[in-house]
């Protein structure tokens, strides 16, 4: 494969000049435009998240596209940087003139273009965690993740159950840790739990042992861990090597069994809320959710050689989300689309059941969470599924 | 021992030697004499490889060694001190020697080194008490004797010297131009380039005058010594004799 | 006394590069400075420059201390001086490298060089005309478009003579000014010695050439090993037996009889 | 007097206009945000041509000042000051239009918050230049790289920048009349000729700089410190001057852009940043402000359009490496572009020769 | 604060400071031949665990390793053949953006040879849960691997560089590269030499270090600049001062954390750097006379 992929990449730096000038998309196609972070900071979203969306559209295409109309995904990587977000999102709109926008993965880069969109008036489906994207509401901006104060809940919940009251938070500098981080320290006092201590490490970090001895001197209960980098296993590694033997909590972050393979035995135990996507098969038959999960997990896996992971489920929703508002809709007008995807209810996704209204563009409840854990490497319900 | 024919070299487009022939047999000192910028460091340079000549041949000992690069003319025997000494500055004075003996290491293992380097001692003492100083912090003489030693630690076939006295005291450069008679009167060749005519001519056998880029007189030292033009060129008391 | 040295002393690590050393020299004379590679020369003129700083002693320029001031400092009340190996700007023309000897004699700062004053266009305009100027007297008008690295050596020497000229110097610090030039050279070098001092400016000037520091110099420091160990007039220091012995050797010193 | 050198700025000028008149005639405008967006950085590698190409100090920090002044306005503009609003220097500005109270909120005048950047900026350009530019080559290199992360680490790491999200909803700068700084599509030719006249300015200003008596002392610097010094120039005085004004030119378009994007994220600090910018300046040629100013506008406009996809860092580190090779002093010279072809020739040759007839490069 | 924290401290220091080290010696190898700072030398970490970790799915780890440090070798070797020795009269900027571009350009090879996901090897002796008790506090296994292969590396190359003829015509070089030519050194092949053995050595360290830090295709950046860090606070070119250099960082930044905020860990032991740069600018271990001496 590396060989191909070498050739690949020096073929593609010398036509990719041409190549971006000339794309072939039929005349009436809907185009929609995609940012997500394929490589640079964010690459373990954008990455997944690109190649799902990539693939969802060619399936949609290939069974006859929407309402007739074909789908034209311009996918464009912003590499987690802010500026490049702007970037596109402005070649996007008034360029492209797309009909809507599919991401960014990050909440800094969704954030940057937030009002972008909204002032467009194009429809955007951010594939990033933070709260503050729907919240306030703006008029076109979505969100398909799980609420953040949702994951916290869960997991506060799972701790008081287990009689954990005094713990520490670590979380990565990126935009997902530190929104969680937020989350985290709002909502313990309601919950009862008292944080002693919350500390905050780099993306890059490849050794946490010292902030973990940190903590371990505050005798915490648990440790949540709030992130979405390599470090996640770490974190799991660490504790277990200078003997911090307290349940290890993360966040929907965890939820790529990549991360729990490269934590090993380590990673046994490890408690975190996640979307129903990674226990697919495992659910009862009467869910809503399971037909869709077990299809995508499939596609993904068999297409990509690689294990599917929850991110690239946003890109689904958000991608599933907009086709069924035009569906709803009828014809490829934004005033519509938007008014059917804000009322859209008991819609299925990966992420959980979307029940959007004027004042909820997030559309999911703390039901759409269950409780993970890592039994023999593998992920399993820490409660019964339902 | 070294031939040469009708040698060009320079630097670039720019053309130095212009078609050059001399020789240096076994045994003798012949120097190189000329005023600055006609070639004579340019001809070393080609000789010992740093340079790549544009036309002519380079025989040495019967083999041709045109276009050869440094290192492997060194290991033919041919060995250059250039000017300017150019020691290794950051290592001290006993590896820079060790470093000379490189081309012919395995020949002398390490009793032939051990006594390479007391030989060497024994031209230059002072280098013997420096032995463990770093090269860089040696006097301008210091330097001078180390580069000599240097190149004298691999035991060439030939040995060039190129503007030993540049740049040093009046005392040492009669110190240098000791040693090199006593390499001389040891049996070694030597290719000497010099600034300093008079002294070259007093102890070379024979000396080639160059003049941009071309060889114009040759002939034994004594001859070049009495010879009108180069005593008016070359051998002024001082600067002053050539402006009257 | 343009320059006076008193008792100043430096060292490097161990080694006392400099080692109390004391002289002066009078306005408008030439005074050279001999001694064995090491002495301490080069050293004695970082000190007197200002490039580096004095362990202990004083130096005094028109009577006014200037130890340990900054080079920039020094040069700006009147010294001036070429280096043993040749530091031209090889980034900027002939020209621009004897404008930039004009620095001191000139005023215009930052902000009137980015907003272009018309102060400054009057004082660019001096700066060229005085530059060219000292270039004409020197006989290298011709290389004044030229990139100072592409000239040939001997042509250095002299454009690095006409950027220290440009600073107005009192007092001219030279450093092995002859070092790789030929006979001709050398002479020419000498013609242009003589007429600075001719211009007034005062000379210190480090030589192995001795021919050449007999001729022109009106006294003669001699150095070894950071320590002074003679001065006098030429003919003195010539038959010196401890300059002879340690510097000159036995040979030469006849060599160089008149 | 000379006014030769300013021929190349009207040239530039035209061809600024022209670019807009075209894209106005083939209804491309859209072109114009990401021309505006270069022309900012293009006015940080300006700055920091003039301090690497002729005075000859390397920095790899600049990005570090180019967020100094994006962040400073952000925080300034979006911080809520009513807190203050009782406190004596509030009710100056206040009564001098500075700052004005909306929604409950106080907020301060744009002016404000760029006039503290540019403080801020020269304060710290001021501390941080005088020991790092007494050092040399690597160390050099090291310390201003070092500096970079330090500001990247901090406006990461504090909650006040944002951490990881930066800042958004920055609002747009009112400059005068009815111009404003700001990303709204409506503003774009306006904010289009409002970055490229302060890159004008600032190219004017450099080379007025460069031929002053000023510039030709920090030429020399460049050439040999130890003879510049000799010569009466106090070296540390002009590297410390140069580092300030090309720190100002980095923090001013960090300020600019800020509005522009309407915020700004820790990846304007990123070390990778700086070493684009120190790339960029080597591409077109180190002491050549034209060759700066050119492949700053060309290589990030070809990022910020997304031409290269996942490939940009590939094809930049690409070009690095081809320029450094092929012609290291720079594209943008004429004689630089025929050797250039000469030796890929000669290259192409050897790998031929090497590989055989016909064989691969790989 | 208790004596076992305080330990734990320590280690967990030492852990991260024979890491900068290791990479550190890497820069040293190349920097001491050529006078150059190799800035991909980050990326010959990253390449030689990556290679191991894909070979070791075919054979054993040992034999993986070996392979994957023969592989970069090699890959280092390209590097000079084909980049550095077209350079000519390369300036120090010229090196750095060099090499800059290279590590750039193998990195985005590498997202595209193995795309963006972490990964890493299998602990060399126990896994990931083993650790080992030494006073009260826990360090794993793997670090002593670390610091025994580091320790290694510092006595071998020292002798190396110092009695050999190799080594002491690499240093040659690296001293004078006319004057090496002329003692009969093939100093373009000593470049190659040392091109492949920092390359080498960065890759075993890459193994070595792998199943603590992970390896992803940018995991040779950020290791890299600490590197770079602790070879400059060291002094250019001396190991052992890379060595002390490196565990001094990793204590400082592990104690830092104790008292401070994780998040300005960088910043400090930066911040300290610039320090003692302005102190001494040739760094701890570094012959100021040997700077001196140095061209640039």
């Amino acid at each position: 494969m590396s060989l191909k992929k070498v050739l690949a990449l020096t073929l593609s730096i010398s036509v990719c000049m041409a190549a971006a000038g000339c794309k072939k998309a039929p005349e009436d196609a809907i185009k929609i435009g995609a940012i997500f972070s394929v490589t640079g900071g964010g690459s373990n979203l954008g990455a997944p998240e690109s190649k799902t969306a990539k693939m969802l559209v060619d399936e949609i295409n290939a069974k006859g596209g929407v309402n007739g109309k074909m789908l034209d995904l311009i996918v464009k990587d912003s590499e987690s940087s802010p500026e490049k977000a702007i970037s596109f999102a402005k070649q996007l709109i008034e360029e492209e003139k797309v009909f809507a926008i599919i991401g960014p993965s990050t909440s800094g880069e969704t954030m940057k273009i937030k009002s972008i969109c909204d002032e467009a008036k194009v429809i955007m489906l951010s594939c990033a965690a933070a709260e503050v994207i729907v919240n306030p509401v703006a008029k076109y901006v979505f969100k398909t993740p799980q609420k953040d104060s949702h994951v916290a809940m869960r997991i506060f919940d799972t701790m008081k159950k287990m009689g954990i009251n005094s713990i520490g938070i670590i979380s990565d500098n990126t935009g997902f840790g530190n929104a969680g981080k937020d989350q985290l320290e709002k909502i313990a006092p309601q919950k009862g739990v008292k944080i002693v201590i919350s500390e905050v490490y780099d993306k890059k970090a490849t050794d946490l042992s010292g902030v973990l001895t940190k903590l371990k001197a505050r005798n915490v209960q648990a440790v949540v861990n709030w992130s979405i980098v390599p470090a996640q296993s770490i974190v799991a590694k660490n504790m277990k090597q200078i003997n911090l033997n307290v349940p290890l909590f993360q966040s929907h972050g965890f939820g790529n069994i990549k991360y729990a393979k490269e934590a090993g035995k380590a990673g046994e135990g490890i408690i975190f809320p996640c979307g129903r996507l990674l226990v697919a098969e495992q659910l009862p038959d009467t869910n809503k959710q399971k037909t869709l999960l077990v299809k995508y997990k499939k596609d993904y896996e068999a297409k990509f050689n690689e294990d599917v992971s929850t991110f690239g489920g946003h890109a689904y929703d958000a991608i599933t989300i907009l086709v069924e508002g035009l569906k709803k809709a009828g014809s490829a007008d934004r005033e519509k689309v938007r008014t059917a995807i804000e009322n859209l209810k008991g819609f299925p996704g990966t992420a959980g059941v979307f029940n959007f209204s004027p004042q909820d563009h997030n559309g999911l409840g703390l039901d759409s969470l269950v409780i993970l854990t890592v039994k023999d490497g593998k992920f399993v319900p820490y409660e019964k599924l339902d | 021992m070294l031939r040469i024919r009708n040698l060009e070299s320079g630097y670039g487009t720019l053309r130095v030697l212009k078609g050059v022939s001399m020789h240096v047999n076994p045994g003798e000192i012949v120097t190189i004499i000329g005023a600055n910028g006609s070639g004579k460091s340019t001809l070393l340079a080609t000789v010992s490889g740093i340079l790549r000549p544009a036309a002519g041949e380079i025989l040495f000992g019967g083999d041709s060694i045109s276009g050869l690069p440094a290192e492997k003319t060194v290991h033919r025997g041919c060995a250059l001190v250039p000017e300017g000494r150019q020691i290794f500055g950051t290592m001290t004075v006993k590896e820079n020697l060790i470093l000379g003996a490189y081309p012919a290491r395995k020949k002398l293992g390490r009793d032939g080194i051990k006594a390479g380097l007391e030989r060497i001692y024994g031209y230059f003492p002072k280098l013997k008490e420096r032995e463990g100083q770093l090269g860089g912090t040696l006097s301008g003489g210091e330097q001078q004797m180390l580069a000599i030693g240097r190149a004298l630690m691999s035991g060439p076939r030939l040995l060039m010297l190129d503007e030993p006295s540049t740049g040093l005291a009046p005392i040492i450069v009669k110190a240098i131009f000791r040693i090199i008679s006593r390499l001389r009167d040891e049996g070694n060749t030597i290719l000497l380039v010099e600034q300093n005519a008079r002294a070259a001519l007093a102890v070379a056998d024979r000396g080639y005058v160059i003049e941009t880029g071309q060889i114009i007189l040759e002939g034994s030292s004594g001859e070049l010594l009495n010879n009108n033009d180069v005593q008016r060129a070359y051998l002024g008391k001082d600067y002053k004799s050539i402006s009257e | 006394m343009l320059l006076e040295v008193k008792n100043v002393s430096r060292a490097f690590g161990g080694l006392r590069a400099v080692d109390d050393v004391s002289f002066s020299v009078p306005k408008n004379s030439i005074k050279a400075i001999i001694g064995p590679n090491g002495a301490g020369k080069t050293t004695l003129f970082n000190l007197i420059s200002g490039s580096l700083r004095p362990d202990s002693g004083r130096v005094f320029f028109n009577g006014r201390q200037i130890q340990g001031r900054p080079p920039h400092t020094i040069a700006a009340r009147g010294v001036s001086r070429t280096f043993q190996n040749i530091k031209l700007f090889h980034n900027m023309t002939v020209l621009e490298n004897v404008m930039v000897g004009r620095h001191t004699r000139s005023r215009s700062g930052f902000m009137a060089g980015i907003f272009n004053l018309p102060s400054c266009w009057r004082e660019e305009r001096e700066i060229e005309n005085r530059s060219r100027g000292i270039l004409d007297m020197l006989g290298v008008s011709g290389l004044a478009g030229m990139n100072a690295g592409n000239i040939a050596f001997g042509s250095q020497r002299i454009v690095e003579f006409a950027r220290a000229l440009a600073l107005e110097p009192e007092l001219l610090l030279l450093d092995e000014p002859a070092a790789g030039l030929n006979m001709h050279e050398t002479a020419e070098i000498a013609e242009i010695i003589r007429k600075i001092r001719e211009m007034g400016v005062t000379i210190l000037i480090i030589e192995h050439d001795m021919s050449l520091i007999m001729d022109i110099s009106d006294d003669i420091v001699v150095l070894s090993s950071g320590k002074m160990i003679a001065e006098g007039r030429p003919s003195d220091i010539q038959k010196n037996p401890e300059v002879i012995r340690i510097y000159l050797g036995e040979e030469d010193a006849q060599d160089q009889e008149p | 007097m000379d006014a030769g050198r300013y021929i190349p700025v009207l040239i530039l000028a035209a061809a600024v206009a022209a670019v807009q008149l075209f894209t106005l005639a083939t209804g491309s405008e859209y072109y114009l945000t990401q021309l505006t967006m270069s022309a900012y950085y293009a006015l940080v590698i300006i700055g920091l041509c003039t301090l690497m190409g002729y005075a000859g100090q390397i920095s790899l920090g600049h990005a570090g000042f180019f967020a100094i002044g994006g962040y400073t306005v952000s925080v300034m503009t979006t911080y809520d000051f009513s807190g203050f609003s009782g406190s004596a220097v509030m009710g100056l500005l206040g009564t001098l239009g500075l700052a004005s109270a909306s929604g409950g909120e106080l907020h301060l005048s744009p002016w404000v918050s760029l006039a503290a950047a540019l403080v801020i900026t020269v304060a710290v350009a001021f501390i941080i230049g005088i020991p790092i530019l007494k050092l040399k080559g690597h160390y050099l290199a090291m310390a201003s790289l070092g500096f970079g992360l330090i500001i990247y680490r901090i406006v990461l790491g504090t909650r006040i920048f944002g951490e990881a999200d930066g800042i958004s909803d920055v609002p747009g700068f009112a400059i005068a009349g009815g111009l404003r700084v700001s990303g709204s599509p409506e503003l774009r030719i306006q904010n289009y000729y409002i970055a490229w006249t302060l890159v004008i300015i600032g190219t004017v200003m450099l080379i007025n700089l460069v031929k002053s008596r000023a510039g030709r002392a920090l030429r020399s610097i460049h050439g040999s410190e130890e003879a510049a010094m000799a010569m009466g120039v106090n070296a540390s005085r002009y590297k410390l001057y140069v580092f300030v004004i090309s720190a100002v030119f980095a923090s001013l378009a960090g300020a600019f852009m800020a509005h522009l994007n309407g915020g700004i994220g820790p990846s304007e600090a990123d070390v990778m940043k700086s070493v684009k910018y120190v790339a960029i300046v080597a591409a077109g040629g180190m002491a050549n402000l034209w060759g700066a100013l050119t492949m700053g506008v060309l290589l990030n406009y070809i990022s910020l359009r997304g031409y290269l996809g996942s490939y940009d860092d590939a094809f930049f580190g690409a070009i690095l490496i081809a320029i450094m090779l092929f012609a290291p002093e720079g594209l943008i010279n004429p004689a630089v572009m025929k050797t250039a072809a000469v030796r890929a020739r000669s290259l192409i040759d050897s790998i031929k020769k090497k590989t055989g007839r016909g064989g691969h490069a790989s | 604060m208790a004596f076992e924290q305080v330990l734990q401290y320590i280690l967990s220091g030492v852990t991260n400071g024979s890491i900068y080290a290791i990479v550190a010696i890497g820069f040293n190898i190349v920097y001491n031949t050529t006078g150059i700072i190799n800035f991909a030398q980050g990326e010959f970490l990253m390449l030689g665990g990556m290679t191991a970790i894909s070979l070791s799915q075919f054979m054993p780890l040992p034999l993986a390793i070996l392979f994957a440090v023969i592989i970069t070798s090699l890959a280092g070797a390209m590097i000079d053949f084909v980049f550095i020795r077209r350079l000519r009269n390369p300036s120090v900027l010229m090196m750095i953006i060099v090499t800059i571009g290279l590590s750039i350009v193998i990195r985005e090879m590498a997202l595209h040879i193995w795309d963006e996901k972490v990964r890493s090897l299998p602990y060399f002796t126990g896994s990931e849960v083993t650790s080992i008790s030494i006073l009260g506090a826990y360090i794993s296994p793997q670090v002593l691997w670390v610091l025994g292969v580091c320790g290694l590396m510092v006595l071998l190359l020292g002798l190396f560089f110092r009695y050999t003829a190799t080594g002491r015509s690499m240093r040659a070089c690296s001293s004078n590269k006319t004057a090496a030519g002329l003692c009969g050194i093939n100093t373009g092949n000593m470049v190659t030499i040392s091109f492949m053995l920092s390359a080498a050595m960065g890759a075993l360290a890459g193994c070595v270090i792998s199943p603590i830090t992970q390896t992803q295709y940018d995991s040779g950046t950020s290791l890299a600049i600490k590197g770079f860090t602790v070879a400059i606070l060291g002094g250019m070119g001396n190991s052992t001062g890379a060595v002390v250099g490196g565990l001094l960082i990793g204590m400082l930044e592990s104690f830092s954390i104790s008292v401070l905020p994780m998040a300005y860990k960088d910043a400090i032991s930066l911040a300290i750097l610039i320090l003692i740069l302005f102190i001494r600018p040739s760094g701890l271990f570094g012959s100021r006379e040997e700077s001196a001496l140095k061209e640039f």
